[in-house]
């Protein structure tokens, strides 16, 4: 009979909803405004992705970023709203910064790049998840609290007030997107952590890579039961 | 204008009075900051702080309506004083002369007045002449009744407290004002007079221009480099249209239209020809006129075809006239070339109801107006209107070729740069056609009343151009040419009286001419005189040598001269008064020399030719001499004396005649004129200079528009607070007339009038806007419904000047 | 009172790298016209903006992304209590250190030739940065979306485009009062102090002259009658220290590090993928690299 | 592969220069304004003057085939040395709203409205002036007053011309002439107002 093998269950699904629906509003945004990297060609007329920024086009583009915006804004409530206790055990399992997590940041460029020297052990969520969910957030705050400004108050503000929101905002784009990139690598294409993807598609990772990875985490949820575990074939990629 | 634009760098006092020059000639501001810059004092007398005030040293805020009793004082203060130039005014003006012995001034009225005829017998305003005819004059100014002491009695009420009384202005300011202007009544100095329509929309509007004149001509300021009354002409080509006279008293040249009492033509030469002047060549330009129009027609034995042209009888027959006639019944078919009557006339809201009895009409425009589409507009009811009406494109501006006139008497060719839009034509190519068509309907008729319109020279088709007409020939017409010949004359010196030349308007002649077989447009040349200061401007040196007016550019007229009168700027003997010289008579050779052309002929000292005198230089005038005594030229008095408006706040504080007697109001279901009970403020109307008259020619501009867009009321502080009005409310502005709705602007620029012990605010309004022509966003309310059709007698302009409102905030 | 230094009409000259155009507006000849608005849209065809405000002869209440000059009028009584109507003719000041060029993204804004600032409308993506960065209130973008060229900001070029061709600026040909000279800036400051000294002596105690040295040195200079303030122009104008932190620090630092981050991920992927095939290679299963054990 | 440090450096080094350049080096900005020619450069220049008020700028149009490009102030004229005022600097919208877009506002074709109509109709010129023709005499033939009290008068009350300030001497010259030959004695401009 093939070889089996099992999984644990690591994310529910409305933590996936709201995982794929902040993502993506947030590639949106992140496109919509790079505006100034697309500027149109200076030597020849308007073509190319340049003209798609010229004329009312580029007045679409602005609106397609507000209508993201809310996206994103609407994105944590979404999951807020399906299933509140597990917010906040997700929370406070994100928000307790333990020295393990500081070893591991210490450690993580070393051991990622040259699979030496070991990582400290792990809880559910590791150094890396941690720092990626503060910058997310922080970056979310600069982003709405200066977005709405810029927006809806633009002439009523003081123009220095605006300037500082431009700023904000401008920072919290190079934060954010260097921290999302940085995720989408280590998720996607790094060797080590790219089985780990699964978990925000099925919600379910190999039991193998998590009792690894996250050994106090899987410890304890089989010790307390509440550890739901499947069996697949051990071809499958994870994926349903 | 007298003088030129380029002559008022030479001025020592600029004054402003009845006029806007930033405003409605911003380009003319350009000389009077010259002026200003080379040390001139500019003074600006006018109810508002206007952006021509924002340029003067002083800024004098006076009563709308009291023009001469401003005037009138400084003529006063000048004579007492001994403030003016005595030689000046002996020898060049009619100061000396003694008036009629039966002339008497009393409370208001001349002698001679007809209250049931109500006009004037101006018999006793004339000279006491001696056995030899010649006026008699007494040069010591000293005889009772010489005109000089007239005058000093009539204006010795006009004291400064007086006219503080009259018009507003502090005594104090008053005084500071007069002391700076009459200080030029001095050789060398010179004071130069600006007005505008300020002066002539009254109902004694040429007697506001007299006033200055006399004060003019006591301070010595008449044909002196820097001095003169300069009109400042309101449209492009108004002094064209006036020159050739689309006037109905008068023919091209100031010939002046023949009336019922001239039997023929030479009644006709005898009673208007003003003896002992330049104007005894009369005949010749009027037979080469009537050469010029009718021809082979125009013969002595058909009395040069004088009979052809219309005489009038002793009505008027002026613009508020027709509009009276239509509502009369006696006019069935109107002509409206390029003019918005029913937006740019006082008490518009007749004129689309007074229009409703027109059988036909024609408008020429180069866009919409209200007068065209008068059927449907102002509340009338197309179903009730029976008028026909045909409105043809005028071509535009830049689409045709031909010249204006501009104010200072300067005629300037303009070329056609692109072709005429869509299916417009010239204004003068509709004449053209419909010239040849009348003629054709005629053709056969045998009625000697049609002898007019058979006999009429009209051949003006363009030989390339079926869609205009031929500009130049109709130029070389104006000019003047040899009948036998037609080679063009080379000015009116050689207009003869005996039928061999034609000309159509005599003052222009010279302005094409024949130089070695070329025809020459001398409206076309345009050879400047190269800048002589590090700015970019030509100075007026006092070598005499610098051509600063400019002769190598256009044609003025008469024979190019830019500055009328200039021999008054040289004493009797010849030596120019001023430190800059104009004219000069060079003993050696006996000649007037000059940097612009003399306006003398070639005299010795004593000799008399053609009505000119060595030692006189108003060579148009009786003898030579400046007119401070009006005599019986004008119909409403020899002297210029203070009446209140035909509406007015207040009673006239000099005489018990309230008005001008002289002045017209009219009868009709539309013609209403208010009191001060109701209508307790003063109103005003003026132009912008974003916007041209009733703003056909300018909101339908996008870029005129939109730097004007918004009309308004001008009211001050004290008067907003009183009546709770705020900057930019919705107001309404009431007159007897009609009322309209408009926007406040509140400002400190118009400021409540202190009379006595009374206080009068004035109020003000831009004429420009009307609700159907223009941009959209830029219509409103035609502002002249609320201006009175009260008419000046000389010249039947209305009094839009100075008439009586009221104003109160849109609540609801 | 001519057109003084632009008189002898300025000619750009290849030869000299640093010449330095300016254009001075006398106010006190000033008559408060507007030829200068509509001479500008003839030249640029801008379109007309119908936008005047009631209660006042100013037909804009301010610059608009096709009106690129204006005449402010400032109606007031002054402690003589004489009353004084004040024009400014406002525009784009051509700063030595622009707001604008600091904060547009794109770089449509740039430090031209002769110290114009230029904008080049193709780069321009509309998303009025410069409005907010610029302390004259002197550019703008129009947010009509309907219109395709609405999109752009607009601003007066200085008629940049003129004078390379030795032309002289539509406003300054057409001004009736010649009161709004173009030429070499020195040569202007230089005739503005005299002005100001001629004005001061006529009784203007108050007039100055402004622009010499606001922010780098203006391009636009003014003889004032009354205090920059009285005409709602800053005494001092500065960049936002938030618009210089974003140009010169944030906006740079982000690309370089995004840049090379992306790069280092590059490199890491490569050492990365070695070292988990040796891993595997000697036993490191996928799962087990990570050698700590629980 | 053991990458070692140097190669690991010389890896950073080459790919750090390639994606800067991608990323933020601009070239000089190349302005369209820096070529030789402008809008006006080889137009037609026609001397005209501005037809608002009575000062006489004199005005350049530059057209290039029958193109009106731009208006501006003659620079020759001595009254106004290449200065224009608001109205004057304007004209070019006379025809042009924008270039090579005429004023919509223009009226480029002969009315007519019938009595009692609510509307205008389209009619030809030449129509137009047969008509305009035949109604000039009628009206004269029925009102035209030949003598009074043994007096050759001439006078026709029944026909008013308003003429214009705003149109050329020669074209006010013609209306005069036409108008008095038709005994026209209501003969109006705008100097009267």
């Amino acid at each position: 009979m093939a070889a089996r093998k099992q999984q644990i269950r690591k994310f529910t699904r409305p933590q996936i909803l709201f995982h794929w629906v902040y993502a993506s509003a947030w590639l949106v945004l992140v496109l919509t405004g790079m505006t100034f990297l697309w500027r149109p060609d200076p030597h020849s007329p308007a073509v190319g992705l340049g003209a798609f920024l010229q004329g009312s086009v580029g007045q679409w583009l602005r609106l397609v970023h507000r209508v993201a915006a809310v996206a994103l804004m609407a994105a944590p409530f979404l999951w807020l709203a399906l299933e509140p206790r597990r917010v906040l055990a997700e929370l406070r399992e994100l928000m307790v910064i333990r020295g393990n997590d500081i070893k591991y940041l210490l450690v993580a460029p070393l051991h990622y790049t040259f699979g030496r020297p070991p990582l400290p052990p792990q809880g559910k969520y590791n150094g890396g998840h941690k720092l990626n969910f503060w910058i997310v957030v922080l970056t979310f705050l600069g982003f709405v609290v200066s977005g709405i400004t810029m927006w809806f108050f633009r002439g009523v503000v003081p123009a220095e007030t605006f300037r500082l929101m431009l700023l904000i905002h401008n920072f919290c784009f190079w934060l954010g997107l260097g921290m999302g990139i940085l995720h989408i690598y280590l998720t996607v294409f790094h060797p080590f952590t790219r089985q780990a993807l699964s978990a925000m598609i099925s919600g379910f990772v190999d039991l193998k890579y998590a009792t690894a990875e996250h050994a106090e985490w899987v410890e304890q949820q089989l010790r307390s039961g509440q550890a739901e575990v499947r069996e697949v074939p051990a071809a499958s990629g994870g994926s349903d | 204008m007298t003088t030129s634009f380029w002559d008022l760098q030479n001025s020592d006092v600029i004054v402003f009075m009845g006029s806007n020059a930033a405003e409605n000639h911003p380009i003319s501001m350009k000389w009077f900051l010259r002026g200003k810059e080379k040390g001139a004092k500019v003074i600006v007398i006018d109810p508002r702080y206007t952006r021509t005030a924002a340029k003067a040293d002083i800024w004098v805020p006076f009563r709308s309506g009291t023009d001469i009793a401003v005037l009138g004082g400084l003529i006063n203060y000048a004579i007492q004083n001994g403030k003016f130039h005595r030689e000046y005014v002996v020898k060049y003006t009619n100061a000396p002369l003694l008036v009629h012995p039966d002339f008497q001034f009393h409370d208001g009225l001349f002698s001679g007045w007809d209250p049931e005829k109500k006009a004037y017998d101006r018999s006793t305003w004339g000279f006491q002449t001696g056995p030899d005819g010649q006026p008699l004059r007494d040069e010591t100014l000293e005889h009772p009744q010489t005109v000089f002491q007239h005058i000093k009695r009539i204006y010795s009420e006009y004291t400064p407290e007086r006219v503080s009384q009259i018009t507003g202005i502090p005594v104090e300011t008053f005084l500071k004002l007069a002391e700076i202007i009459t200080d030029t009544g001095q050789p060398g100095k010179a004071a130069a007079f600006v007005y505008a329509m300020g002066w002539t929309q009254h109902t004694k509007g040429v007697q506001n221009i007299r006033a200055a004149t006399i004060l003019q001509l006591l301070l010595g300021n008449i044909g002196v480099p820097g001095g003169g009354i300069a009109a400042l002409r309101g449209h492009a080509n108004v002094q064209g249209a006036t020159d050739l006279a689309v006037l109905w008293h008068d023919l091209p040249g100031y010939l002046g239209i023949p009336n019922e009492s001239h039997k023929d033509l030479a009644t006709y030469l005898e009673k208007t020809t003003t003896k002992d002047s330049f104007w005894e060549n009369k005949p010749k330009f009027m037979i080469s006129l009537l050469k010029a129009w009718y021809g082979e027609a125009a013969r002595p034995d058909n009395d040069w075809a004088f009979h052809y042209i219309p005489k009038v009888d002793s009505r008027w027959f002026s613009h508020y006239d027709i509009f009276q006639s239509i509502y009369e019944g006696t006019v069935k078919g109107l002509f409206v070339f390029g003019q918005n009557p029913a937006v740019g006339s006082a008490n518009a809201g007749k004129i689309p109801q007074v229009m409703k009895n027109l059988e036909w009409l024609v408008v020429v425009d180069i866009f919409a107006t209200e007068t065209a589409d008068f059927w449907h507009l102002f509340g009338n009811d197309p179903k009730e209107v029976p008028t026909e009406v045909f409105f043809l494109p005028a071509a535009g501006p830049l689409e045709k070729e031909g010249s204006f006139t501009n104010s200072h008497r300067l005629i300037q060719w303009k070329h056609k740069a692109i072709e005429p839009l869509g299916e417009s034509r010239t204004d003068g190519w509709y004449a053209v056609q419909l010239g040849k068509r009348l003629k054709a309907l005629y053709a056969n008729s045998t009625a000697k009343k049609d002898e007019p319109i058979r006999y009429l020279v009209w051949d003006y088709d363009d030989p390339e151009n079926p869609n205009d007409f031929d500009h130049l020939k109709v130029l070389k017409e104006i000019n003047g040419y040899e009948v036998a010949t037609g080679k063009p004359v080379s000015g009116f010196g050689q207009l003869k009286d005996d039928g061999s030349t034609a000309c159509g308007c005599w003052i222009y002649s010279g302005i094409l001419v024949e130089e070695n077989g070329q025809l020459v447009n001398k409206a076309d040349s345009r050879k400047p005189t190269p800048p002589n200061r590090p700015d970019g401007w030509v100075e007026a040196r006092a070598d005499g040598t610098t051509d600063y007016l400019h002769h190598g550019w256009g044609f003025c007229w008469p024979a190019n001269r830019r500055v009328l009168y200039n021999r008054a700027s040289a004493d009797p003997e010849g030596k120019p008064w001023g430190k800059v010289p104009l004219v000069w008579f060079d003993h050696a050779t006996g000649q007037w020399k000059g940097v612009d052309v003399p306006d003398m002929l070639p005299v010795k000292p004593g000799e008399v030719r053609m009505g000119v005198r060595f030692d006189t230089p108003f060579i148009m005038k009786a003898g030579g001499l400046g007119g401070i005594w009006g005599g019986t030229s004008l119909v409403d008095g020899p002297v210029p004396v203070h009446y209140e408006p035909v509406e007015s706040p207040v009673q006239n504080l000099l005489y018990r005649q309230q008005n001008i007697p002289t002045a017209r109001t009219y009868q009709s279901p539309y013609d209403h004129y208010g009191t001060p009970d109701k209508y307790p403020l003063v109103v005003t109307t003026y132009r912008l200079t974003e916007h041209l008259t009733s703003g056909v020619m300018t909101r339908n501009l996008p870029w005129l528009a939109e730097a004007f867009a918004v009309p308004f009321v001008e009211i001050s502080q004290e008067l907003a607070r009183e009546k709770g009005i705020r900057n930019g409310d919705l107001v309404e502005v009431e007159t007897a007339r009609g009322r309209i709705r408009v926007r406040a602007l509140v400002t400190a620029r118009l400021k409540p009038l202190r009379l006595g012990d009374r206080v009068v605010h004035e109020i003000g309004l831009p004429i420009h806007w009307a609700p159907f022509s223009g941009v959209a966003g830029v219509q409103a309310d035609i502002t002249n419904t609320l201006t009175p059709q009260a008419v000046d007698a000389n010249v039947q302009i209305q009094e839009s000047k100075a008439f009586l409102g009221n104003i109160r905030k849109v609540t609801a | 009172m001519g057109r003084a230094a632009t008189w002898e009409t300025w000619k750009p000259d290849p030869g000299n790298p640093n010449q330095h155009v300016a254009m001075l507006v006398d106010t006190s000849e000033c008559i408060g016209c507007k030829a200068c608005e509509v001479a500008c849209k003839q030249w640029n065809l801008n379109e007309a903006r119908i936008n005047q405000e009631p209660g006042t002869y100013q037909s804009h209440p301010h610059l608009d992304a096709e009106t690129w000059t204006l005449i402010r009028f400032v109606e007031r009584t002054n402690d003589q209590g004489e009353v004084e109507w004040l024009f400014q003719k406002h525009n784009c000041m051509h700063c030595t250190e622009a707001g604008c060029v600091t904060a547009c993204p794109t770089d449509a804004l740039q430090y031209g030739k002769y110290g114009v600032v230029t904008l080049d409308q193709e780069k321009c993506i509309g998303c009025a940065y410069c409005e907010q960065a610029c302390p004259f209130d002197a550019i703008h973008v129009d947010r009509n979306p309907f219109n395709p060229r609405a999109q752009k900001a607009g601003k007066c070029t200085l008629c940049y485009d003129r004078i390379t061709m030795g032309m002289q600026p539509a406003c300054v040909k057409t001004c009736p009062t010649d009161c709004i000279k173009f030429g070499d800036r020195d040569a202007l400051i230089e005739w503005g102090r005299q002005r100001v000294e001629e004005l001061k002596a006529r009784g203007f105690k108050n007039a100055n002259l402004y622009g010499v040295d606001q922010l780098g040195g203006l391009h636009e200079l003014y003889v004032l009658l009354e205090p920059p303030e009285v005409y709602g122009l800053p005494a001092n104008p500065k960049i936002s220290t938030w618009t210089k932190l974003w140009k010169y620090a944030v906006q740079p630092l982000g690309k370089l590090a995004v840049g090379a981050g992306i790069f280092g991920l590059a490199v890491n992927w490569v050492a990365a993928r070695r070292a988990f095939l040796q891993g595997e290679a000697a036993g490191h299963g996928a799962g087990d690299h990570a050698a700590g054990q629980p | 592969m053991n990458l070692s440090r140097r190669q690991f450096l010389q890896l950073a080094g080459v790919s750090a220069a390639a994606t800067a350049a991608t990323l933020f080096l601009d070239e000089e900005p190349a302005l369209a304004s820096d070529l030789q020619e402008i809008r006006i450069s080889k137009a037609r220049e026609v001397p005209s003057v501005c037809p608002h008020c009575s000062v006489g700028c004199g005005l350049i149009a530059y057209v290039k085939d029958d193109q009106l490009l731009q208006v501006e102030g003659n620079p020759d004229s001595p009254i106004n040395e290449g200065s224009l005022c608001p109205k004057g600097a304007a004209t070019f919208q006379f025809a042009y709203e924008a270039l090579g877009k005429p004023n919509p506002r223009r009226e480029l074709k002969a009315k007519y409205r019938a009595p009692y109509s609510d509307r205008w109709e389209e009619i030809s010129i030449d129509e137009a002036l047969d008509r305009i023709a035949q109604r000039v005499k009628e009206t004269r033939d029925r009102y035209f007053i030949e003598e009074k009290n043994g007096v050759t008068v001439n006078r026709l009350e029944a026909i008013a011309h308003i003429g214009s300030a705003v149109i050329d001497n020669e074209e006010n010259y013609l209306l005069t002439k036409l108008m008095r030959s038709l005994g026209v004695v209501f003969l109006e401009h705008h100097a009267r107002i």
